[in-house]
């Protein structure tokens, strides 16, 4: 089936929206408003896993699709939700370097994206080459937010935002093959329950999620 | 196929020497068999350097590099250092028969001596690269596990650390060396290397390394801090060889490289290693001078001597360079022959050395004195070594420093100005060190053998096994008689020489055999033989002289020193009072050395006190110097291992964010 | 296209068991109660995998779409299995000891035992894969896997070191599949859609064809994603926690395989680079990598004061040395490579079972308290120092031969980068010793543990692995086997 | 005439000399101190005497004591002997060089200074330490000296050298100069004379040579000074020999031009014993630690010679 101009722009649409919510992640001062982006962020992914998969014609990335919206728009902020209130940690996010900065630092990281990506990726396919210079700084927006919060609920969901980075290369990849998106949805799982066997740990003998605190009981110091 | 036993035999006995246990008979048992060895490799090279020159036959292992397999070969050059250290081994593994049981742990020696008796032969005969290496390292690591023989001492332990230190930057350079001769192909036997040809800037690189590699390891200054500390922990009989002959191997190492795999040597390097020689030879006697320490003492001399032949190596490449080829094969000669020298007294002088500590348990000088009469065979043998390691005719040691003026006094004839400006000032260094070589062993002597002892352990010496003490008097008879027939030596190092160097040399050509006259019969010469027919002469007549005209009545009484007749011990010289006008004269500067007294008020009954202040300049700041550098930045580095988990990431982040620039950059061209 | 992957080896091909072992020794021991058998049973288990791997030796199986036996990860899998063995003989004895010491619970052994298979499993499908996706999966668990061992012991040091652990190798997984996926779009074109753009066999061969800038992004990637796996500086910081805070046997088999199993992907990605010809080459990357690595650790050596950490660092500067090596390129350097990879993992895991049972008999791991080792236990000491020596680079042991080879070779063709490596090589050769000394000579400490009185099978089979990798190691040091080195030179012109 | 003839003649010469020039230094050295003195003989007359006496040797002596003064005495003789004095026909001329020469001096004073250290007193001691710093100089010095005379005149053999300068091989030059002025500095501490050494003196502090033989009498006694006395002698003849070789016998000469060459050879011992007293008699001894400064010179002036060389040349 020839990809119509129409699907190019919804495809990059969408893309978009996520790449927006990666902005936004970082801009969010409150620690709900970040969880809540994050779902809406979710949501875009799960959308445009869904447009590819009618695009593609690739009914397995509806199943991406579906557990990104299930999984991550739904399950993990409302899991992360009931963990901020159950442990009561702080509402606010503490950051590391300004909002400021960190947007504009942002920004050139999009830059350097299309830098990149746009020029190297002249022979493929014109659906793959946009959507992978957003995917691509979704992942370095999302790690870009790991570094500069010191919270850890915080430090996760930059974590899953690059996460959601690659899963949306994943799925503007054509044709790749299904084991990939099992994978990702497995590790995300995986991640997941490892998460809350940490925080349960952490929980019992730090009493708080900053890892500032956590970090002071380390080996061998002399 | 005897050499080749020989080695086998050595590997046999390491295993031996960890199932000798505690059974002392066992361990007299492996060192009898490393004697045996010893003897056997003796005579391969022996055998080997009576035969024309040319290389020997080569065995191929199935072992080393997969795609090479190991190369080993004897030629004439490989032989003489066969020669050179198993007359060491030989001595060595004698003597342990009887040292071994005065040993604190004697299972910490007795498996490795026989792995260092192998490590120094495999290097002889390696004919690549890689066998070369592994040897070398094989021994320098037995070596290591000997010096930290006794490891209960800490002091033992931080300088088997600087040994080894040293050694791996030894080897490390000597690797790259080979590496460059090798090229990028790998080429690492030693006969293509031959054929390689290189590039100027490679072969500078080359030199250097080998200088740096090699002379690590033989104690150039200043890379020499380790063997006043690794030898004095080492036991003796494996100082001996450490000091006698493993700094020989080093030498191999870099005549092979600079002689023979490396076509080229520019005269310049000459110069230069001329110039290390002397500083190194003159450092080296002053260390010597200003030690208490018998062993340290005898490893700053042998820092001395390795000067003194690197002179003459040094000489040589200039000679060589220069198309005087014959000059280049008399210098070359004049260092191996004081190589096998030193090898014979240092050794001799080591041994001697744990002879003293073995019968009296002190090894310093201010505990000692006296000992001639309680250890009569000891003491003349170690006379007859002193005497010889400070040159003096007619004994051997003599014989190659003349060999080495000799050259030394052709240098000049050099086209370059360096050289002519530079040989005489070299030519000063090497006559200071000579001369002060000499005081330096005046005042070991004098100070542990003669006079009255200075402590009771002196004064209670015990006697010696007998392998200890014949081991010893064999050494003195070689220094004699390599000094008494210096021609035959020399007419067997003109073949060593002469693939070297390109030129059928015999420095005994114009006179004939007893007359050693290097350049022709008017440019100087000498006749070791000569001279001992006619100084023993002389010797007799003047006792007959003296008998004939005088009386031969001796009385027996108190000294008399200018009546102050006194029976206190303490008021002799010391090492550092016997020391003080050398160390007032050439160390104020270069050592910084200060006295400072302590005198106490008028009144007070305290004694006064003597403090005397050294700084080792090169230990101070070269050494700890790296130490500090190290320090520091280890410190500022040990600052990532306590970051917070958020500052990983961003290391990570920036090191993404690096390579994805450098990747856009390179794009971009 | 899952049928096509999917399609599993049948009973009489050893993959099947090699992989089928692990895995199903994995899932019986998370159910068995009893952890005396279990320790057995993990190492019959790893037993039977070893086993079939050197039937790999004799027939290799044809590759599919989902696993391929070729040159390069034939030796790797035998060495795995290989030391997956000696580690469980090692670990029956370990923690025979530990129990004594009470430190776990049963809960916990049946975990570790099952992990531990589990581990094995990633690891050899990670090897064995001939999908890119496939081995970046296995790669992730076997990530999972291990964090869940280090922090078996629950300590705040051990909960932290696997926090830190999960984090960063969680980030550089995710980084490492973005490469993958840049590949696969590089590939994508030339291969057309789905597992034939996955599979090596297939891309190796029309690799030249590939979008080569499109390659270049993708290996900085890969390169910073399986490079923090291997624990390239500065993407190392998990790796001294992580080795010093659980228990050694799994510090034995992090730093003598997965290290190694990371720098197996990273490499093919290499290959692929290498066989494309128009992309840029990787070699500075890599050399800057590996030369940050080798001075970080050796600086890092310096100021250790934890046995288990030093030789985690110690880890670092090889895995920088290999590194170095693979960026210089070249028939010598990628052999020395191939060789100092596999003589780490033997020399390594070696160490680390010494060091087990040195802090297990000193009952502690700090250096300042570990002393006269020789002294106080010969074959224990002697077996140390002997594998702390060879780590070191001396011979007769294999690691100097490929020490040789990388610094010989570099500095014939690039004297100003030889002179880094053999700075750093220096450095850390002082500080590894001087530790050594420390620990090994002097006089013993005069109070016995309690610890130090284990029964004499537990001490002799807890000795075995050591003196056996020690073995190998010298006599690798001093002859290679004829397949080995046809292997490695394959290998090596294909890494370019 | 015959080598072998001219070599004993040698070797009996300096023997039979040596106490004359000694007893003629010492007697100028009175005249000129206004003391009437002894007759130039009375040195014979005291080893005489010497030998008579009964050898007392201290306790804590070894033989290294009793041997030290004839291997010392032997060294010096034989030194002595390769040194021409009146003719340069010897047999033993092959058999040391200028270098041999400073060795064989060497082996004297390191049996002496072993002897002075052997009874174990403070003063034997001290005379060691600092015979030796004198000869850890002294001896670069001299070997200096050798270099640049082997450069002059391409030998070290001070025989050929002599035939060398005879043959007007050399004409006046810079180099020669500072050589002789080298060695003459080194011949005086070489023979413990005055600024170095007071031959003459007892006083604890000041001595050197006498230090090492103060326990030493009789036959021992007569042995050590014997050899000062040949050792001034062969100092003698090396200036005289190579700064003023005239007069000398060579071969071919017959026995006319070796009695020409011992008549040379008396007169030249005579100006410079004659010279030394004056010299000894105008300065007054250095103090220990100066010691330094005039060796090291003699070393720089040696050095300095070589070095000249080359300047004249480019010049």
């Amino acid at each position: 089936m020839p990809i119509s101009q129409l699907s190019y722009e919804m495809a990059h649409l969408i893309g978009a929206a996520v790449l927006m919510a990666g902005f936004q992640l970082l801009y969010q001062r409150r620690l709900f408003a970040v969880l809540n982006t994050f779902a809406f962020q979710a949501v875009a992914l799960a959308a445009a896993a869904a447009w590819q998969a009618h695009i593609q014609n690739a009914p397995h990335l509806y199943i991406t699709a579906g557990l990104a919206l299930v999984f991550k728009a739904m399950i993990v902020p409302f899991a992360l939700h009931w963990l901020v209130e159950k442990l009561g940690i702080h509402r606010t996010v503490e950051t590391a370097m300004s909002i400021g900065w960190t947007m504009m630092a942002g920004v050139a990281l999009v830059a350097l994206s299309i830098l990149l990506v746009l020029p190297v990726t002249v022979n493929a396919a014109a659906l793959t080459r946009e959507s992978l210079a957003l995917a691509m700084s979704v992942v370095l927006l999302g790690l870009l937010m790991m570094i500069t919060r010191h919270n850890a609920v915080t430090q996760v969901v930059g974590f899953m935002a690059l996460e959601n980075g690659l899963i949306l290369a994943a799925v503007s990849a054509k044709g790749m093959p299904l084991v990939v998106e099992i994978s990702i949805a497995f590790s995300v799982l995986v991640a997941m329950t490892l998460f809350g066997i940490f925080f349960f740990r952490i929980r019992e003998r730090f009493d708080t999620l900053d890892l500032n605190d956590l970090e002071t009981y380390r080996g061998d110091r002399q | 196929m005897l050499i080749a036993a020989a080695l086998s035999a050595l590997l046999a006995l390491a295993v031996l020497g960890v199932l000798a246990g505690g059974e002392m008979w066992r361990h007299r048992v492996v060192y009898f068999c490393c004697a045996l060895a010893s003897l056997a490799l003796l005579i391969g090279g022996l055998k080997h350097l009576g035969q024309t020159p040319g290389t020997g036959p080569a065995i191929v292992l199935p072992i080393g590099l997969p795609w090479m397999a190991a190369h080993f070969r004897l030629d004439n050059l490989s032989a003489l250092f066969m020669v050179i250290v198993n007359l060491g081994t030989a001595a060595a593994s004698v003597y342990g028969i009887g040292y071994c049981s005065h040993l604190p742990e004697p299972r910490r020696v007795t498996p490795f001596f026989p792995l260092f008796l192998f490590g120094m032969n495999a290097v002889l005969i390696a004919d690549d690269a890689f066998m070369f290496l592994v040897s070398w390292e094989f021994m320098s690591l037995a070596s290591w596990l000997l010096v930290l023989a006794d490891h209960k001492n800490p002091e033992n332990r931080s300088a088997a650390m600087v040994y080894l230190m040293m050694a791996a930057f030894g080897t490390f350079c000597l690797l790259t060396c080979f590496g460059l001769l090798a090229g990028p192909e790998g080429a690492y036997s030693f006969p293509a290397m031959r054929g390689g040809v290189l590039e100027p800037m490679t072969g500078f690189l080359v030199v250097l390394l080998a200088v740096l590699g090699a002379g690590s390891k033989a104690g150039l200054v200043p890379l020499h801090a380790w063997l006043p500390l690794a030898h004095p922990a080492a036991p003796s009989h494996v100082s001996a060889l450490m000091s006698g002959v493993m700094t020989k191997v080093a030498l191999y190492g870099l005549i092979r490289i600079l002689f023979d795999l490396h076509g080229h040597v520019a005269w310049g390097w000459g110069a230069a290693l001329m110039v290390i020689g002397g500083i190194t030879a003159v450092m080296g006697v002053l260390y010597a001078i200003l030690q208490d320490d018998l062993k340290k003492l005898l490893a700053y001399s042998t820092v001395e001597n390795i000067g003194v032949v690197v002179i003459g190596l040094g000489l040589a490449l200039a000679f060589k360079d220069s198309g005087e080829k014959t000059l280049a094969a008399l210098a070359l000669v004049a260092g191996l022959y004081h190589m096998l020298n030193h090898a014979i007294f240092k050794t001799l002088l080591f041994l001697s050395a744990g002879a003293v500590i073995t019968a009296t348990g002190e090894r310093d000088l201010g505990k000692l004195g006296g000992l001639l009469k309680r250890m009569p065979w000891t003491g003349a043998a170690t006379l007859v070594g002193a005497a010889a390691i400070s040159a003096l005719p007619p004994l051997n040691g003599f014989v190659s420093e003349w060999l080495i003026f000799q050259s030394l006094f052709k240098g000049p004839g050099l086209p370059h100005w360096t050289m002519k400006f530079g040989v005489p000032v070299v030519g000063a260094m090497l006559a200071l060190a000579a001369a002060l070589a000499a005081t330096c062993f005046v005042r070991a002597y004098g100070i542990a053998f003669l006079g009255r002892p200075r402590s009771a352990a002196a004064a209670a010496a015990h006697r010696l096994p007998a392998s200890m003490r014949w081991t010893m008097a064999m050494l003195a008879v070689l220094c004699i008689v390599l000094g008494a027939i210096p021609v035959t030596v020399t007419d067997a190092l003109s073949g060593v020489v002469q693939p070297l160097t390109g030129v059928h040399f015999a420095v005994s050509a114009d006179l004939g055999w007893p007359w050693l006259s290097p350049v022709s019969s008017t440019r100087g010469s000498y006749s070791g033989t000569v001279l001992v027919m006619t100084g023993l002469s002389l010797f007799v007549i003047s006792i007959l002289l003296v008998h004939g005209f005088g009386t031969t009545k001796v009385r027996r009484a108190d000294a008399w020193d200018c009546g102050h007749a006194e029976d206190i011990p303490e008021t002799q010289y010391t090492g550092q009072s016997f020391a003080q006008p050398l160390r007032r004269v050439f160390c104020s500067s270069l050592f910084a050395a200060r006295e400072t007294v302590d005198m106490p008020e008028p009144g007070d009954q305290s004694p006064a006190r003597l403090t005397v202040r050294v700084i080792d300049p090169i230990w101070t700041y070269l050494y700890l110097g790296i130490l500090r550098v190290v320090d520091a930045i280890a410190d500022r580095v040990n600052r990532m291992q306590f970051l917070t988990v958020r500052r990983y990431l961003l290391m990570m982040f920036a090191t993404l964010v690096f390579m994805l620039l450098v990747v856009a950059a390179r794009q971009q061209k | 296209m899952i049928a096509q992957i999917l399609a599993l080896p049948g009973f009489d091909n050893p993959l099947l068991w090699i992989l089928g072992v692990p895995l199903g020794s994995a899932g019986f021991l998370a159910v068995l109660k009893e952890w005396r058998v279990a320790t057995w049973v993990n190492v019959g288990a790893s037993g039977i995998t070893f086993a079939s791997s050197l039937l790999l030796l004799e027939r290799r199986p044809e590759p599919t779409r989902l696993l391929f036996i070729d040159d390069f990860n034939i030796y790797l899998v035998v060495l795995t299995s290989f030391i997956g063995l000696t580690t469980a003989v090692f670990s029956a004895a370990y923690i025979a000891r530990e129990t004594e010491a009470n430190r776990l619970s049963d809960l916990h052994l049946r975990f570790y035992h099952s992990m531990y298979q589990a581990f094995l499993f990633t690891m050899l499908l990670a090897l064995t894969a001939n999908n890119t996706g496939v081995m970046w999966v296995s790669v992730e668990a076997a990530t999972l896997t291990t964090v869940l061992m280090v922090s078996l012991y629950r300590t705040r040091e051990a909960i932290e070191a696997a926090w830190k652990y999960f984090i960063l190798c969680s980030v550089g997984i995710g980084l490492a599949l973005f490469g993958t996926i840049l590949v696969y779009l590089a590939a994508q074109p030339v291969m057309g859609d789905g597992a034939d753009a996955m599979a090596w066999t297939l891309m190796i061969k029309r690799a030249h064809s590939f979008q080569p800038d499109l390659l270049n992004l993708a290996f900085v990637f890969v390169l910073v994603g399986y490079g923090t796996k291997v624990g390239l500086a500065p993407l190392h910081s998990w790796l001294p926690d992580a080795h010093a805070e659980g228990p050694t046997p799994i510090s034995a088999v992090l730093s003598g395989l997965l290290l190694n199993v990371a720098l197996y992907a990273l490499l093919r990605f290499k290959m692929l680079i290498s066989a494309n010809g128009q992309a840029l080459t990787p070699g500075p990357l890599l050399v800057m990598m590996g030369l940050s690595s080798l001075f970080l650790s050796a600086f890092m050596l310096y100021r250790r004061g934890d046995i288990k950490r030093l030789f985690a660092y110690s880890s670092i500067e090889h895995m920088g040395v290999i590194t170095f090596a693979f960026g210089m390129g070249g028939p010598l350097a990628n052999f020395a490579g191939l060789m100092h990879m596999t003589m780490h993992s033997l020399t390594k895991s070696a160490i680390f079972f010494a060091v087990g049972i040195i802090s297990q008999n000193a009952g502690t791991k700090r250096i300042a308290d570990i002393r006269g080792l020789t002294s106080s236990h010969p074959v224990l000491g002697w077996g140390f120092v002997l594998a702390v020596l060879a780590i070191a680079g001396l011979p007769p042991m294999g690691v100097f031969m490929s020490e040789f080879l990388v610094v010989s070779s570099t500095f014939a063709r690039q004297p100003l980068l030889a002179i880094p490596l053999v700075l750093g090589l220096l450095l850390a050769f002082g500080a590894l010793v001087s530790r050594l000394q420390m620990m090994a000579f002097g006089e013993p400490p005069k109070v016995a543990h309690a610890h130090g009185n284990a029964s004499t099978v537990s001490s002799i089979l807890a000795l075995t692995p050591l003196w056996v990798h020690m073995l190998l190691v010298l006599v690798a040091g001093l002859y290679l086997p004829k397949e080995l080195v046809t292997w490695f030179q394959s290998v090596a012109r294909y890494l370019g | 005439m015959n080598a072998v003839l001219g070599q004993l003649g040698q070797i009996f010469l300096v023997v039979a000399l040596a106490p004359l020039i000694t007893g003629w230094v010492r007697l100028v050295k009175s005249r000129l101190n206004g003391r009437i003195g002894a007759s130039p003989l009375q040195p014979y007359r005291d080893i005489y005497r010497l030998l008579q006496k009964e050898a007392i040797v201290a306790h804590s002596a070894s033989w290294v004591f009793r041997a030290a003064p004839y291997v010392t005495f032997a060294a010096v003789w034989l030194a002595a002997c390769i040194i021409p004095t009146y003719t340069t026909n010897m047999f033993l001329a092959p058999a040391a060089d200028l270098i041999a020469l400073v060795a064989l001096l060497g082996v004297a004073r390191f049996w002496t200074a072993l002897a002075g250290m052997d009874v174990g007193t403070a003063f034997g001691g001290l005379g060691a330490s600092r015979e030796m710093m004198i000869a850890s100089l002294a001896e670069p010095a001299m070997l200096m000296v050798s270099f640049s005379l082997s450069l002059i005149s391409g030998t070290t053999s001070p025989t050929q050298i002599i035939v060398f300068i005879l043959d007007g091989g050399v004409g006046i030059e810079v180099s020669m100069g500072l050589a002789l002025v080298a060695l003459i500095m080194v011949a005086v501490a070489e023979n413990g004379r005055i600024p170095i050494d007071n031959p003459a003196t007892h006083l604890e502090l000041t001595m050197v040579h006498e230090a090492m033989v103060l326990e030493y009498s009789g036959r021992h006694l007569a042995l050590m000074e014997g050899a000062g006395m040949v050792r001034l002698t062969l100092f003698m003849a090396l200036i005289g020999g190579i700064f003023a070789p005239w007069g000398i016998g060579v071969p071919g000469t017959g026995a006319a031009g070796a009695l020409v060459g011992l008549g040379a050879f008396l007169a030249k011992c005579f100006v410079l014993a004659t010279a030394l007293a004056f010299f000894e008699t105008a300065i007054a001894k250095m103090r220990v630690f100066r010691y330094a400064d005039f060796l090291g010179g003699a070393l720089l002036l040696g050095l300095l010679a070589t070095i000249f060389l080359y300047v004249s040349e480019a010049v």
